[in-house]
């Protein structure tokens, strides 16, 4: 049987109007005979059939609206005309315009200090931060002198080794302790907190890294930290409620963006964001810590990176103390803790014995889950880093 | 490659990861991580560091022979010979 | 091709035969190109030269191999009838690599220069100078060759209609201007565009020789096509041949044409060229009716072979998308 | 070879004349074609005496029929033949335009590489003395958009008189630009000097504080304001970028790599202008490099007025080239 399609009369034709079919149902009809008129925007337009045979089935009423390409009927061929092979015509599918959701550009809060390109590269290149300098160029802007200036005159002070006291940094750590300050009261304030913490045995998981770390170069050699985080956003996966957000109702998220508490030398923390954890892979995730520590470090993080955390992580790296009860980051309702990673007597089916061990912490917000989800939450990371192969 | 320009290359990259210190006033015996305050994440950009100045590698089962400045200059130059 | 020599050659059965073939290729290729296109296998224009299939047969029999041809958008046909294969035009309509102009023109920029084919051209009367430059170097080379130009009669309100014969005609260039005056400019008809409509009448004002003969008699339009070649390759002067005739589609496939009325269309139907020549050769028994049915298959079987030659052929590699804007050394 | 090198002083208009000559003499199949080209020796004088040289056949005068002619240029050029089509100026080659861009430019593209058109279009253009707005345009701008072309601008003698003989070697249309504004000015030129190519920019003068980059009518502007700078310690550096289209941006990149600024100086309108797709580029490319926003001088947006004082403060004067460098450097 052969389809009688909506022709394709433009590249911008979209759909037709069968205003009057001009043959019947058995009709006869043959290559170039007028089979139906169509309305479209450009006017009534004759519709020719390219087929010999018989109607079977007129399927579309006279007055409908159709898109092109639509089956309006069917013709029995009486018998195969010389044009055996029948080319497939391509499904015509109107080009929907793809629709971007609005992407909330939130304003850029850092303060913006204005250097010349050349003078910002300088700038970092040498390790100094850009409020150290006063700009001499257009209205305030920092050139390469400038840079130059502040360059020479550290090289005079590194001479006489004595350590430079400008007040400027000391201002700028002020800044950031009262930011903490702020947040770190207004979570306490809010946030009803429970706290939780559960001892976990890193023997199989430092054995799988030094073996990882033996077949990567240096350059791309794992930290510990990357098996806790790669853990946790394999383990959330199961605990949609803890990596969400409260805002007068519980309310998950989607990504999985762990905060990554970065401390910075002179006092002060940031929290940059690790993007969809959960698809990263270990090296992946490794190579993120490589650019948001050091950035963070230089206050190069744009505010972006720092407001779409769902849930935050914080780790006292090795030579620190034994657990951290963290406080939670507003407006996420959990916040978990790793202590370092010490040599701890550990008992197991009754042996006791000496292993490599980390007091894992999570404090939650009671508004959002119990202590139940939490200490789940606690033995399926417990459980997933015995097996770090599969992380 | 002698002594002293190890020890100059070893208190440039310090100062690189820890601009905030003071490496040249490390004695020979202090742990350098507890006296400058450098945490795992620098210690790994120290040596990668290390490896890209001075070519020699430092597995993860060395790093014990490595936490004192006396212990380091000695391990490099027995890697370097 | 064949080769019309410079004294007007009487059709003899050969080449009688031949130009009906031509005209029925140019005629079926055409509806498949409707209908590809409605597959939407064949986008952007198209514009159909059904019913001036006599107009391109008969002028560009009189031509030589070197002679140069420019032609409009509506062209299918006079490529065909210059000797341009269905299957690599067919292909260029498809947007294929192997198209004759690679892909890139598409139904409305067809060119070989193997045939001194100069396109396909779009722009409305933009290739009657480029045809006056080409006369004019053929001159000053005191070559024999000579250039022939076809546009509809809504070029002849351009300014450059003015500028071209002007030159022409100021130069004394062997050129042939080819007025195929199907009575509409798309949607506008003659007397809304010309003031004066018998357009032949306007070569007069450049002392140029001109003539008008019925398009649609294809035996009309050989007589007047040979001699207006023969003066212009001789006088090597330029000649205005006016062709009236008519399309029996639209402008292009995406037009309603409410501008004309169907009993017009049925009235210059039943002058269709094909039909009518074919009476002639079935009078002179140089046909018969079976042999033109035979003919028809041998044509259907061609234009699918140029189908299937179309749709097997290749996209141009991305990578090639700057080639061709300037010459590669 | 150290022979003495030859100087000879000669006006932008002799320096035109002896490049078409040359070409005329060098092959059979050049010949020129354009309005008074002929008996009335050019309506600036430049092609006098060649009919008497050349004959009618090499030396043809056209009627007032721009696309006409221009595209029976583009036919002569299809067809075997070197033409050189001038169009007086280029306030009147806007008639030519489609000719220009829809067949010269496209032919090649749209017949999947079969037909080139070896073409070369001279174009009187800029400011000449108080002409008005119709005749004083500076639409290198225009001609520098479209893919197809190569668009050459004269801004020296040298290159007045050697640019022709390239571009008629080159087998795609050749846009070339020559400066109605200063047909009359005499300057010392190599007799031998010959000009080596048409596809690179070129640093007329060497420095290291600031790049100043120009073409056409403002070389000779900017060179002058170098001069004036030099005296109060301000090193530039001076290029003319001669190809406007395809564009040698490695100059100019690697100049402003070295020192760091960079001022662009044109007559023609300020928007969508040469000068701002330099600056783009620049930007682009040489962001790190920069110690100070691009700046530009381009002609002001207004049609040409035809008195003196007004028309001299619609375009960048030798002065304010040199106002413009010292605020940038000094900035105090």
């Amino acid at each position: 049987m052969i389809e009688f399609l909506m022709p394709s009369l433009g590249a911008d034709m979209e759909d037709g109007t069968l205003i009057e079919w001009k043959k019947r149902t058995g009709d006869s009809v043959k290559r170039g005979d007028i089979i139906a008129e169509v309305e479209t925007q450009k006017g009534l337009i004759e519709i020719e059939v390219f087929d010999e045979g018989i109607i079977e089935k007129l399927l579309i009423e006279e007055g409908t609206k159709v898109p092109v390409g639509t089956v309006l009927a069917l013709i029995d061929p009486i018998e195969v005309s010389l044009e055996t092979k029948k080319e497939k015509p391509i499904e015509l599918h109107p080009i929907q315009e793809k629709t971007t959701e609005g992407i909330t550009q939130e304003a850029e809060r850092e303060i913006h200090i204005k250097a010349s390109p050349l003078a910002k590269k300088m700038a970092e290149d040498h390790h100094i931060a850009l409020f150290q300098i006063k700009g001499s160029g257009f209205d305030g802007a920092i050139t390469k002198e400038d840079v130059e200036h502040v360059i020479a005159q550290r090289d005079v002070i590194d001479k006489e080794k004595t350590v430079i006291e400008t007040e400027k940094t000391v201002a700028s750590s002020e800044a950031i302790r009262a930011a903490i300050a702020a947040a770190m009261s207004k979570s306490n304030r809010e946030i009803p907190h429970y706290y939780l913490e559960k001892k976990i045995d890193l023997t199989k998981a430092l054995t799988w890294l030094q073996e990882a770390n033996e077949q990567r170069k240096v350059q791309s050699r794992l930290l510990p930290v990357v098996l806790f985080i790669k853990a946790i956003a394999k383990t959330l996966l199961d605990f949609p409620d803890l990596n969400a957000i409260w805002d007068n109702g519980l309310k998950p998220k989607k990504d999985i963006n762990i905060g990554f508490v970065v401390a910075l030398h002179n006092g002060g923390i940031m929290v940059p964001a690790i993007h969809q954890a959960d698809l990263k892979t270990v090296d992946e995730i490794m190579q993120t810590l490589n650019d948001i520590i050091p950035r963070a470090r230089a206050m190069k993080l744009r505010s972006s990176e720092l407001s779409d955390g769902t849930i935050t992580l914080t780790s006292m790296g090795d030579g620190g103390a034994d657990a951290v009860f963290g406080v939670i980051y507003p407006p996420q309702v959990a916040i978990i803790g790793f202590g370092s990673i010490s040599e701890q007597p550990f008992a197991e089916n009754g042996m006791l014995g000496v292993r490599s061990v980390v007091n894992a912490t999570l404090a939650g917000d009671h508004r959002a889950t119990d202590g139940l989800t939490g200490s789940q939450f606690l033995n399926l990371l417990a459980r997933n880093l015995q097996k770090p192969e599969s992380l | 490659m002698n002594e002293d320009e190890i020890k100059k290359n070893i208190f440039q990259l310090l100062k690189k990861i820890a601009p905030d210190t003071e490496p040249s006033v490390l004695k020979p015996d202090e742990n350098i991580r507890e006296t400058l305050g450098i945490d795992s994440f620098d210690a790994l950009q120290f040596i990668i560091a290390l490896n890209e100045k001075l070519g020699i590698e430092i597995p993860e089962k060395d790093y014990g022979k490595t936490n004192t400045l006396s212990d380091l200059l000695s391990y490099i130059m027995n890697k370097i010979k | 091709m064949l080769q019309s020599d410079i004294k007007t050659v009487q059709i003899n059965e050969k080449k009688g035969l031949l130009l009906l073939y031509q005209m029925l290729l140019i005629r079926r290729f055409e509806e498949k190109a409707a209908e590809q296109y409605s597959k939407a296998k064949i986008r952007g224009f198209l514009h159909l030269y059904i019913g001036e299939e006599a107009v391109a047969v008969g002028v560009i029999q009189a031509l030589n191999d070197d002679d140069n041809v420019l032609a409009t958008y509506r062209e299918h046909g006079h490529a065909l009838a210059r000797g341009i294969d269905a299957d690599v035009i067919m292909a260029e309509m498809y947007g294929k690599l192997e198209g004759c102009s690679r892909g890139r023109g598409g139904s409305m920029h067809l060119f070989d220069i193997s045939k001194n084919f100069f396109g396909g051209n779009a722009i409305v009367c933009g290739h009657l100078p480029i045809a006056v430059g080409m006369a004019l170097a053929s001159k000053k080379q005191k070559k024999t060759n000579i250039t022939c130009c076809f546009f509809g009669e809504g070029a002849a309100a351009e300014g450059e209609f003015h500028e071209a014969l002007n030159l022409a005609a100021l130069w004394k260039v062997p050129v042939l201007f080819v007025c195929e005056n199907n009575l509409y400019a798309m949607g506008t008809a003659l007397k809304y565009s010309h003031a004066m409509t018998d357009i032949e009448k306007k070569g007069t004002t450049y002392g140029i020789e001109s003539a008008a003969v019925d398009g649609m008699d294809l035996r009309a339009v050989i007589e007047a096509a040979n001699k207006a070649v023969k003066k212009v390759r001789s006088e090597e002067k330029p000649y205005l041949l006016v062709c009236n005739t008519y399309r029996f589609r639209a402008h292009s496939m995406f037009d309603a044409e409410l501008y004309r009325e169907k009993t017009e269309v049925d009235e210059w139907k039943k002058r269709d060229p094909i039909p009518q020549y074919q009476q002639f050769l079935l009078q002179k028994g140089w046909i018969s009716e079976s042999e033109i049915e035979l003919m028809e298959q041998k044509i259907e079987h061609k234009i699918q072979m140029a189908v299937d030659f179309a749709e097997a052929g290749t996209w141009e590699p991305l990578e090639q998308l700057t080639k061709f804007i300037y010459s590669e050394k | 070879m150290e022979n003495p090198v030859m100087n000879t002083t000669l006006t932008y208009r002799e320096a035109l004349k002896q490049g078409i000559r040359e070409a005329l003499q060098n092959d059979k199949d050049v010949f020129l074609m354009g309005e008074d080209v002929g008996r009335y020796g050019g309506a600036f004088a430049v092609s006098k005496g060649l009919l008497q040289e050349f004959g009618e056949e090499r030396i043809m005068d056209v009627p007032l029929s721009e696309s006409g002619f221009v595209g029976a240029g583009i036919g002569a050029a299809l067809a075997g033949m070197k033409p050189i089509v001038e169009v007086m100026t280029v306030n009147f080659s806007l008639l030519a335009m489609d000719q220009i861009v829809n067949n010269a430019a496209t032919l090649q593209h749209m017949s999947g590489g079969q037909l080139h058109v070896p073409l070369v279009i001279r174009m009187g253009c800029g400011i000449s003395k108080q002409l008005g707005a119709q005749h004083s345009h500076s639409w290198e701008p225009f001609y520098a958009h479209i893919p197809g072309l190569v668009v050459l601008s004269a801004g020296t003698h040298e290159d007045a008189r050697g640019m022709l003989r390239l571009a008629l070697l080159s087998p795609d249309p050749v846009v070339l630009f020559e400066y109605t504004g200063m047909l009359n000015l005499e300057k010392e030129v190599a007799v031998d000097s010959d000009i080596l190519d048409i596809s690179k920019a070129k640093v007329l003068k060497k420095g290291k504080d600031i790049t100043i980059i120009t073409y056409g009518i403002g070389v000779y502007k900017c060179l002058d304001a170098a001069a004036e700078l030099a005296t109060v310690g301000i090193d530039a550096e001076v290029i003319d970028l001669r190809v406007l289209r395809p564009l040698d941006e490695f100059t100019f990149l690697a100049s402003v790599a070295k020192t760091h600024r960079a001022i662009i100086v044109e007559d023609a309108w300020r928007s969508v202008s040469v000068s701002s797709e330099v600056s783009a580029r620049i930007m682009e490319k040489t962001f790190y490099d920069l110690d100070a926003p691009v700046l530009r001088l381009c002609g002001i947006e207004v049609p040409i007025p035809y008195p003196a004082h007004l028309e001299e403060a619609a375009v960048p004067q030798i002065q304010d080239i040199v106002n413009a460098v010292k605020k940038m450097i000094h900035h105090d």
